[in-house]
């Protein structure tokens, strides 16, 4: 009889039993999904990003379609951490996984001071920080856009917790490994990447733009290669864990990013497509280690480091 | 709870039927939707080709066990399901959403339906027959090729107004108009494109009618988990999402989601 | 009788009858396009970026199709500026529309010898410095993703021609207004704005980068979202003309760019879905004004601008 | 000049067959087309949804006013003109590229088709028959019901050696270790996937027979203008672009389009 390989995955001391994390924002409170998907065959839910204050959100529409991706601009709507933890998180509790809080922030302070209390929880399984809020101290700058601001969030949050810490890279930068080494080193335990890329859709037939905010994040397959080459980048930066995003819909999607670097994968927009998407990428990547006689992930984690030879050209050049 | 029955629905397209230009109409083999199914539910239908994004569609009419779709071939997504062919596969979630409220006493009721938000109305029509109001519907379309399905209004026993935007046939100009002119009803349900619906909003008002309006915005998940589908509520309503207290935050409104709380709120609820 | 809407628009001394370009690398020498295109209805060819030094290219595979469009790494395969002046560029001369060279470097002198030699010449009407290349000496920082080396670039060539200069900006940075702005005081008389967004793909069977290069250059509709931010912000952000590119294959998203400030466009990979895109664009972009009782583009550039009200959020808020 | 007939030509299909699992026929209405295309040249097919990218499609067979494309449905775009119907109009870039040489004088020839490189050879072994010759198709697949158009070739007087991968049908194994058996031919035509090409070419340099052959790469434009699809050449070779001397450049190979300078290459130029 042969072994079912195993799936099971470790970010930093958070044990799961699948690589599949449900992207923030993206899956709600898993309550609604609960009827549609099995929740105990998913590694676990990053429930929507929460902030110190409450946050009515953007003004509609907050979504736009586009050529194979989406753009959204929510605004972070949530009811604040106080409310959060108060009135709402206990409910989560009966989720059969493991669940990942989320902080957005709009200075230092914030995302300790939420992140603190967050982890103090029983609920909450490991803290995400989303560090795509602008700085509204630095004249807006998005913290995760800058490795300097970045390392200062994560040293912040990681004094308040010994819980795995996951910073959720922005991929609006030039260089994203030098943002994956800021935060290894100010102590983040795992990296997701990438959170959306900045777009705009304008409405030709009004003259203005799609989205009430003006600007979003784009996602889904459309940035799929700006995110494998991200974790491909970030993966060779850093030593720890990196959580692989962006416009994951299928297991040879999931085996893009596990082959480029990451130790796990999550998935967004895919669950508006078809909220049976984990299910199946996890079902076929079972198969798949079989098959290849495979006996973990580990096998597959950053093997398609090896590259061609080029001998003639200067490196990277992309023209 | 609404969603109770909410699944996934592996259905067969058992017809397929153009009623118009670009305005498609595909009968599904689907018995445990079409009983579960309540008027003014919607479905999110997984696009065959697994590419980007569900698409909302109203559940028109129920019949044994058949639940149909009517649609406007508007984008990438409504002409996918539009090439479907009689015995192909349409996996859907459903049904979704509150629906209206068709349990109150009014004897006197109008409907209005602007384009393609006649496909959330016949079900609720048809209700609403069956226990003893009188029916007018108030529908309207851009031009005479675009008014389908009237008949189909006017055999579950509706009285009709028709409008089109070009006179081409029925009254010309704007169904809210129509709406307007004609004696006022107890009741009215509405679906259509947001001016019309805002138009339909004030009209209830100011002249004290109650009126549910089933809105439409751009979805991503349609089923209450990415928040990207919302519309401005009174704090005070039923159906406002719970959230800290006015004082914390500027506004008097919270953002409530179409496709959870919604699609069907009461138009003096509404802050937009 | 009414007049028919002028398409005609000027950058910098450079005037053009059409406001469409052919994007540099994918339009060849426009030979290739000349039996399926009618070249006299087009703005411009941007020539392939040529370089000091004849260049091999990377090896294969160059291309990877990608959800709504495609990685490319080219490489920059070319003969080097000696032989293309010597033997090319005259072959080109009986084209019947304008020529704009494109000139890459690996060092501010390379693209300042090259732009001097290839402005020189008859044949072309106009020079893009193509900023995207590595920049050889600082470590391989890409010129185009610092404000700083973009301003040094553009100023020696600047010092080299009268003719207009065009700086094409990379997508991959935080804050392309500061490059944008960057490229306007140094010299640049127009912006193209954007050269394609890096990115990767793996072959999930052979466990290895689809691409001889690796990484590539993402372009096509999935990047469009991108594009027309980028655009948007470069327009405020500057006075001289934006030639807009990135996805465009209707009307429809030729009018985004234009309604985001882009003064022109540039059409690329929708060349290698259907060479007819262009002519088409034209002919509707005609019928556009014609429809709405509009002059000229002039009456669009920027006209997105209206934005809505955003009362109640913090700015630029797309979480 | 090769490319001197390309044109958009606006077809029609006359016929959809599928040949096998995922193998598809489609016959069109391509008079012009037809009579321009010699064999081993393509087309690049304008996708009928306008998105992204013209596929690369030999031209399997010409009659009369009547051309032929067979493919695999391996991805997106070969499932969109898979999905197309008797009636429907496909737009068309052709005929490209420089296709087989057919008029040199060896009496005894091979073609070496593997998979869907069958495709590329109908029309060369018809003219190569009617030019007299004696022709032999080694043709592989993975698996029998892969093995498609056999008869095809067998009635346009082709004598066959088949084989497969799993064994189902002709002889176990490799393509080329049917050609390795085989009496030595007087040149060899070849089109399937790269690894067969690399080892016909091993096979045809090492015995001194001088082979063409059909290569394949994924193409940007498909006509010359991007530089997408290379293959590195002898610099020498009639078919390597001009291109600064070597000394200039490291290596002693140039890359040639394979759109434009191919899609056919001598196997003694190639530098791969
Ligand atoms: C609760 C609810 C019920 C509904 N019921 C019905 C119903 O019964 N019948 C019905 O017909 N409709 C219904 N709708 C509306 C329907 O869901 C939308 O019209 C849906 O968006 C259609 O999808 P589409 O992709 O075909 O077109 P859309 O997404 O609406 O596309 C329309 C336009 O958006 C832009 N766009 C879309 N995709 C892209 C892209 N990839 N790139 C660039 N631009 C793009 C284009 O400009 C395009 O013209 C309902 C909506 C809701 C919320
Ligand atoms: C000169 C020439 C002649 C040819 N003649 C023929 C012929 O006669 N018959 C024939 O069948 N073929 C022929 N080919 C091959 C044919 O052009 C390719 O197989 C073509 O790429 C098929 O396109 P596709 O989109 O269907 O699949 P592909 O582009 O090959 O897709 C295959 C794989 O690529 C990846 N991929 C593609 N698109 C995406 C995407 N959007 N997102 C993520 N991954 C993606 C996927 O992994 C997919 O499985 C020829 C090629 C050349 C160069
Ligand atoms: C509607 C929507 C809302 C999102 N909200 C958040 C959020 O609150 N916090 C966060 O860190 N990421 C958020 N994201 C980003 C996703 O978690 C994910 O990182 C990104 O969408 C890329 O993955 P995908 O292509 O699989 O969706 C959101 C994405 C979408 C589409
Ligand atoms: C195959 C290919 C080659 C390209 N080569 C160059 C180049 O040599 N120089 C350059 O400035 N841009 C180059 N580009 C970028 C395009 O000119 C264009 O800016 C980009 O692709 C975005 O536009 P699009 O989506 O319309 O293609 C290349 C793009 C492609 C697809
Ligand atoms: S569409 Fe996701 S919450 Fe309504
Ligand atoms: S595919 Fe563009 S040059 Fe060959």
């Amino acid at each position: 009889m042969s072994t079912v390989p195993s799936l099971a995955v470790r970010l930093g001391s958070l044990e799961l039993p699948y690589p599949t994390l449900m992207g923030s924002g993206c899956y709600g409170t898993g309550e609604e999904f609960a009827p549609l998907a099995d929740l105990t065959r998913i590694g676990a839910i990053v429930l929507k990003s929460v902030t110190r204050l409450p946050r009515l959100g953007n003004p509609m529409p907050r979504i736009v379609h586009t050529p194979a991706g989406m753009l959204n601009a929510i605004g972070l709507q949530n009811p604040g951490i106080d409310w959060y933890l108060e009135r709402e998180l206990h409910k989560y509790a009966e989720r059969p996984c493991k669940l990942i809080g989320s902080v957005a922030g709009f200075s230092v302070d914030d995302y300790a001071r939420v992140c603190e209390r967050l982890a103090a929880r029983a609920e909450i399984a490991a803290v995400e920080l989303n560090v795509s809020c602008p700085n509204v101290a630095s004249e807006g700058e998005t913290f995760g856009c800058d490795p300097g601001l970045t390392a200062e969030v994560v040293r912040a949050a990681r004094s308040t917790t010994d819980k795995t810490l996951i910073v959720k890279l922005s991929p609006n930068v030039t260089d994203i490994a030098a943002v994956a080494r800021a935060a290894e080193a100010a102590g983040a335990d795992a990296l997701a990447v990438i959170n959306t890329v900045r777009g705009m859709a304008i409405d030709v037939d009004a003259w203005r733009p799609r989205l009430g905010n003006v600007a979003g994040g784009l996602s889904g397959p459309a940035i799929r290669p700006i995110a494998v080459l991200a974790v491909y980048e970030a993966a060779q930066a850093v030593r720890i864990p990196i959580v692989g995003q962006g416009g994951i819909e299928t297991l040879t999607d999931a085996l893009e990013f596990f082959l480029a670097g990451a130790s796990a994968i999550s998935i967004g927009t895919a669950n508006f497509t078809d909220p049976r998407v984990p299910g199946r990428i996890v079902t076929e990547l079972q198969a798949y280690l079989a098959r290849r006689g495979l006996a973990d992930l580990g096998a597959l984690v950053g093997k398609a480091n090896q590259g061609f030879t080029t001998p003639h050209q200067y490196e990277g050049d992309e023209g | 709870m609404a969603t109770i029955d909410t699944r996934v629905h592996a259905t067969t397209v058992s017809e397929r039927r153009e009623l118009g230009p670009g305005v498609v109409l595909l009968t599904l083999d689907a018995a445990e939707l079409a009983n579960a199914t309540r008027p003014g539910q919607y479905v999110m239908a997984i696009p065959p080709s697994g590419e980007t994004a569900a698409t909302a569609l109203a559940v028109y009419e129920t019949q044994g066990k058949l639940a149909s779709l009517l649609f406007f071939t508007t984008g990438k997504r409504t002409r996918e399901l539009a090439a479907l062919h009689s015995g192909d596969r349409l996996d859907l979630i459903g049904p979704l959403g509150n629906g209206f409220d068709c349990s109150g006493d009014a004897r006197d009721v109008a409907i209005v339906a602007g384009g393609v938000g006649i496909a959330s109305v016949l079900l609720c029509a048809q209700r609403l027959v069956r226990l003893g109001s009188r029916v007018r519907l108030f529908y309207g379309a851009r031009t005479a090729e675009l008014l389908i399905e009237s008949q189909r209004f006017a055999d579950a026993g509706c009285e009709l107004v028709e409008t089109t935007d070009d006179g081409t046939r029925g009254a010309p100009g704007f169904v809210t108009d129509a709406l307007e002119r004609a004696p006022r009803p107890q009741a009215i349900y509405a679906c259509g494109p947001t001016p019309m619906l805002r138009r339909v909003a004030q009209i209830a008002n100011a002249s004290g009618v109650r009126a549910q309006l089933s809105l439409e915005e751009t979805f991503g998940c349609g089923i209450g988990g990415c928040w990207g589908c919302v519309v401005p509520l009174v704090r005070a309503s039923v159906q406002a999402p719970s959230f800290p207290p006015a004082q914390a935050v500027n506004g008097d409104f919270v953002y409530a989601r179409i496709c959870r709380e919604g699609p069907v709120f009461w138009a003096h609820e509404l802050r937009w």
